[in-house]
């Protein structure tokens, strides 16, 4: 089990990483690190699916005989790309609430959203 | 334990070690410096795993634009994180065991690691895009023709999420903020950086004809549009970076940016009509050449490599105008 | 200016010598000539590769000099009780082209034991492990052999 | 070809030691500046070696090709950044560590 699944294990601990960091930590860009983290763990994950033992990268010559799966790579290879644009609209977003709440950590957003709440609530 | 075994280990040993210390520290910048690292050591363990497209990719992404945004946005908002209580930390913990003994539970359903018996490789697909790719379609690198031909219409549905992503950065960051007229220029102390300059100089046009290479060779070898794009741009931001924002805005403006970053998917899908036109299925290059298939897909993946690095490279860069005018006007 | 080294660069990489790739070369040789001249950069007489025929003998000069030095530098690192001196001096470097200014103040960043600190008009600040380096560079063999390359161009 | 392949081993065990002698360096030299010189061992002298020592593995010259090219860029690159890296500690007024001074 060991000799067979230890790349899975290693991987899904660096998703658990991610994902502590997106659930434990407030502050919001910290947050996106995290989510950068986990991704990366899924990636590899999808990748190591697509290895075969002695395979060689996809690009087809007459001297190899074994290949290793395309198709995860073709999906991650996307996938990256798309993740730095989502990351992007992430950042950009942090960057308003920053601008109108003068804080990225969620906590204290939170708590002037509800201050805010109060006040309507008590002119009303 | 083969050689193999062993690298596989260190890297992903390096790489947990890595996270653990980027999940404790409280500073950000470094933090988002062992991020880079971080992304570095992921790339090389995509080549270990056969995967050179995708390294490519991650280490352009991963050490160049997302650093360089990230840093971006911690000198606009605060670089030092709050301490996490105590009571926030606990939830966290519990999940994240839960959820991590779940997928160690299932992993015993998993086939072995690197087997060549597991269902992805057993599968006919696996035939025909390493085996019958070379009489469809004729080019060496499959992950090129799996990318664009075989699954184009997937490929294109990625590209039209970059672009809205593009659109979404541009729409919160004000992308009609004209700051270059209302400012008064900088004046630019020449001496200082030097060295920074002359290299800069030096190497700016290498790295875009590099990028253009990797688009028109992935035929061949590692590359295409996806990882020319993000090449492409990230030579850019080096500009923007050493010799200012203005200057890096009055060579490529703005406005052109725009249209470029909808010329890729239009392009895209327009080849897909085109060939509807000729008499084929969306996105069906074999119409281009109706006497030779193969022709016709060199064609039709020519046309829509470009169109991706295009779109590609026009989003990377004005997402990084986007922010740098923000941190520019912030001063 | 800049077409020779940028279509050299694209057909040593590319390797395959097709028609089709030949023009995209072109094409993009063109288009990345265009966005240089756009870029306009302030240094640009200077930001040519320096295609002298004492480049060669330059770089194995320098290489040899890399090594020399990275041996005294791994003595220090591994002996139990390094010898730090460390000291910031001044050499001089009058009357050169800012790209010869350049190559110079890398050569003695790539060298282990020195590192150029700060640039200036007509002096590089260096910051070195050993005063005595400093005073190698003013005896100024590197400055001599970096002008070497400036002067047959 | 045993020559070579002597050779190229050699320059590669070479280029590693010089590696690790960087990263000793960094945790054993005293501040910012003497650590930054102990890099540079890895940066110049260690990969210059391994490069060397890869390309008399003779794999083609498209491959050799792709190695000087790196070595080139490298050349560039690696005391460029390494000079403004130390640019911008000294305008930081990052002082200067000198013999004597705790470890930094």
């Amino acid at each position: 089990m060991i000799a067979t699944h230890y790349v899975y294990w290693l991987l899904f601990a660096l998703m658990m990483i991610g994902l502590y960091v997106v659930i434990s930590h407030g502050n919001m860009l910290k947050k996106l690190i995290g989510l950068s983290l986990f991704q990366v763990g899924v990636f590899l994950f999808f990748i190591s699916l697509g290895k075969v033992d002695g395979g060689s990268a996809p690009i087809v010559s007459e001297d190899v005989e074994t290949y290793s799966h395309p198709l995860p790579q073709v999906l991650i290879l996307t996938a990256i790309v798309v993740g730095v644009a989502t990351l992007a609209v992430g950042l950009a977003l942090a960057v308003r609430i920053f601008e109108s709440y003068g804080t990225v950590e969620e906590d204290q957003v939170l708590l002037r959203d509800a201050d805010d709440r109060e006040q309507d609530g008590g002119a009303s | 334990m083969t050689t193999f075994v062993l690298i596989n280990v260190t890297l992903l040993a390096i790489l947990i070690a890595t996270a653990l210390t980027i999940s404790g520290m409280r500073t950000l910048y470094a933090a988002t410096m062992l991020t880079a690292l971080f992304s570095l050591v992921t790339a090389c363990l995509f080549v270990l795993l056969d995967a050179v497209d995708v390294a490519f990719t991650e280490a352009a992404v991963g050490v160049g634009i997302s650093t360089v945004l990230l840093l971006g946005v911690l000198s606009l908002t605060r670089s030092r994180e709050a301490v996490t209580p105590r009571l926030r930390r606990l939830p966290g913990a519990v999940v994240v065991l839960f959820t991590g003994g779940t997928l160690i539970y299932a992993s015993q359903d998993l086939p072995e690691f690197g087997s060549p018996t597991t269902p992805v490789q057993t599968h006919p697909l696996t035939d025909v895009y390493l085996r019958q790719s070379q009489e469809d379609i004729g080019i060496p690198n499959t992950v090129t023709s799996v990318l664009a031909s075989y699954r184009g219409l997937d490929t294109l549905g990625e590209l039209v999420v970059v672009f809205t992503a593009g659109v979404a950065v541009l729409a919160l960051l004000g992308p009609l903020m004209q700051p270059a007229e209302a400012r008064e220029r900088e004046v630019l102390d020449l001496v200082d950086y030097r060295v920074l300059r002359v290299v800069t100089g030096m190497l700016m046009p290498f790295i875009l004809l590099f990028a253009l290479y990797v688009l028109f060779h992935g035929d061949f070898g590692p590359g295409g549009g996806f990882q020319a794009g993000v090449i492409f741009a990230s030579g850019f931001v080096l500009y923007g970076l050493v010799f200012g924002l203005d200057r890096a805005q009055q060579v490529l403006p703005r406005r052109v940016l725009w249209v470029l970053i909808a010329v890729g998917p239009v392009l895209y899908a327009g080849v897909g009509v085109a060939n509807m036109l000729l008499g084929g299925a969306f996105l069906d290059y074999d119409t281009f050449a109706p006497d030779d298939a193969a022709a016709g897909q060199h064609i039709g993946i020519l046309l829509v490599e470009s169109a991706i690095g295009v779109t590609v490279a026009a989003v990377m860069t004005s997402i990084f105008f986007g922010f740098a005018n923000r941190v520019e006007s912030s001063r | 200016m800049m077409v020779p080294p940028l279509a050299l660069f694209w057909l040593v990489l590319s390797g395959h010598y097709t028609f089709l790739l030949i023009v995209l070369g072109a094409v993009s040789v063109v288009l990345v000539c265009w966005l240089a001249w756009r870029a306009d950069f302030p240094e640009r007489d200077d930001v040519v590769l320096p295609l002298s025929p004492r480049l060669p003998r330059y770089v194995l000069w320098l290489g040899k000099e890399v090594l020399v030095s990275a041996v005294a530098v791994v003595r220090k690192v591994w002996s139990p009780r390094p010898d730090l001196r460390p000291v910031v001096g001044v050499t001089p470097s009058p009357d050169m082209s800012v790209f010869t200014q350049v190559v110079y103040a890398n050569s003695i960043t790539l060298t282990p034991g020195t590192l150029s600190l700060d640039v200036d008009e007509d002096r590089i600040e260096v910051h070195s492990l050993d005063a005595e380096d400093v005073d190698v560079l003013r005896d100024g063999e590197m400055m001599r052999r970096a002008r070497g390359l400036e002067t047959r161009r | 070809m045993i020559v070579l392949e002597i050779a190229s081993g050699v320059l590669l065990a070479a280029g590693a030691l010089f590696v690790i002698s960087g990263g000793v360096g960094l945790l054993r030299f005293p501040d910012f500046y003497t650590r930054t010189h102990a890099a540079g061992l890895t940066d110049s002298a260690g990969a210059g070696l391994i490069l060397l020592g890869l390309l008399l593995q003779g794999a083609g010259w498209e491959t050799a090709v792709r190695l000087l090219i790196i070595m080139l860029f490298l050349a560039l690159t690696s005391p460029t950044s390494t000079h403004i890296l130390a640019h911008a500690a000294r305008r930081d007024g990052v002082p200067v560590w000198r013999e004597g001074d705790p470890r930094r």
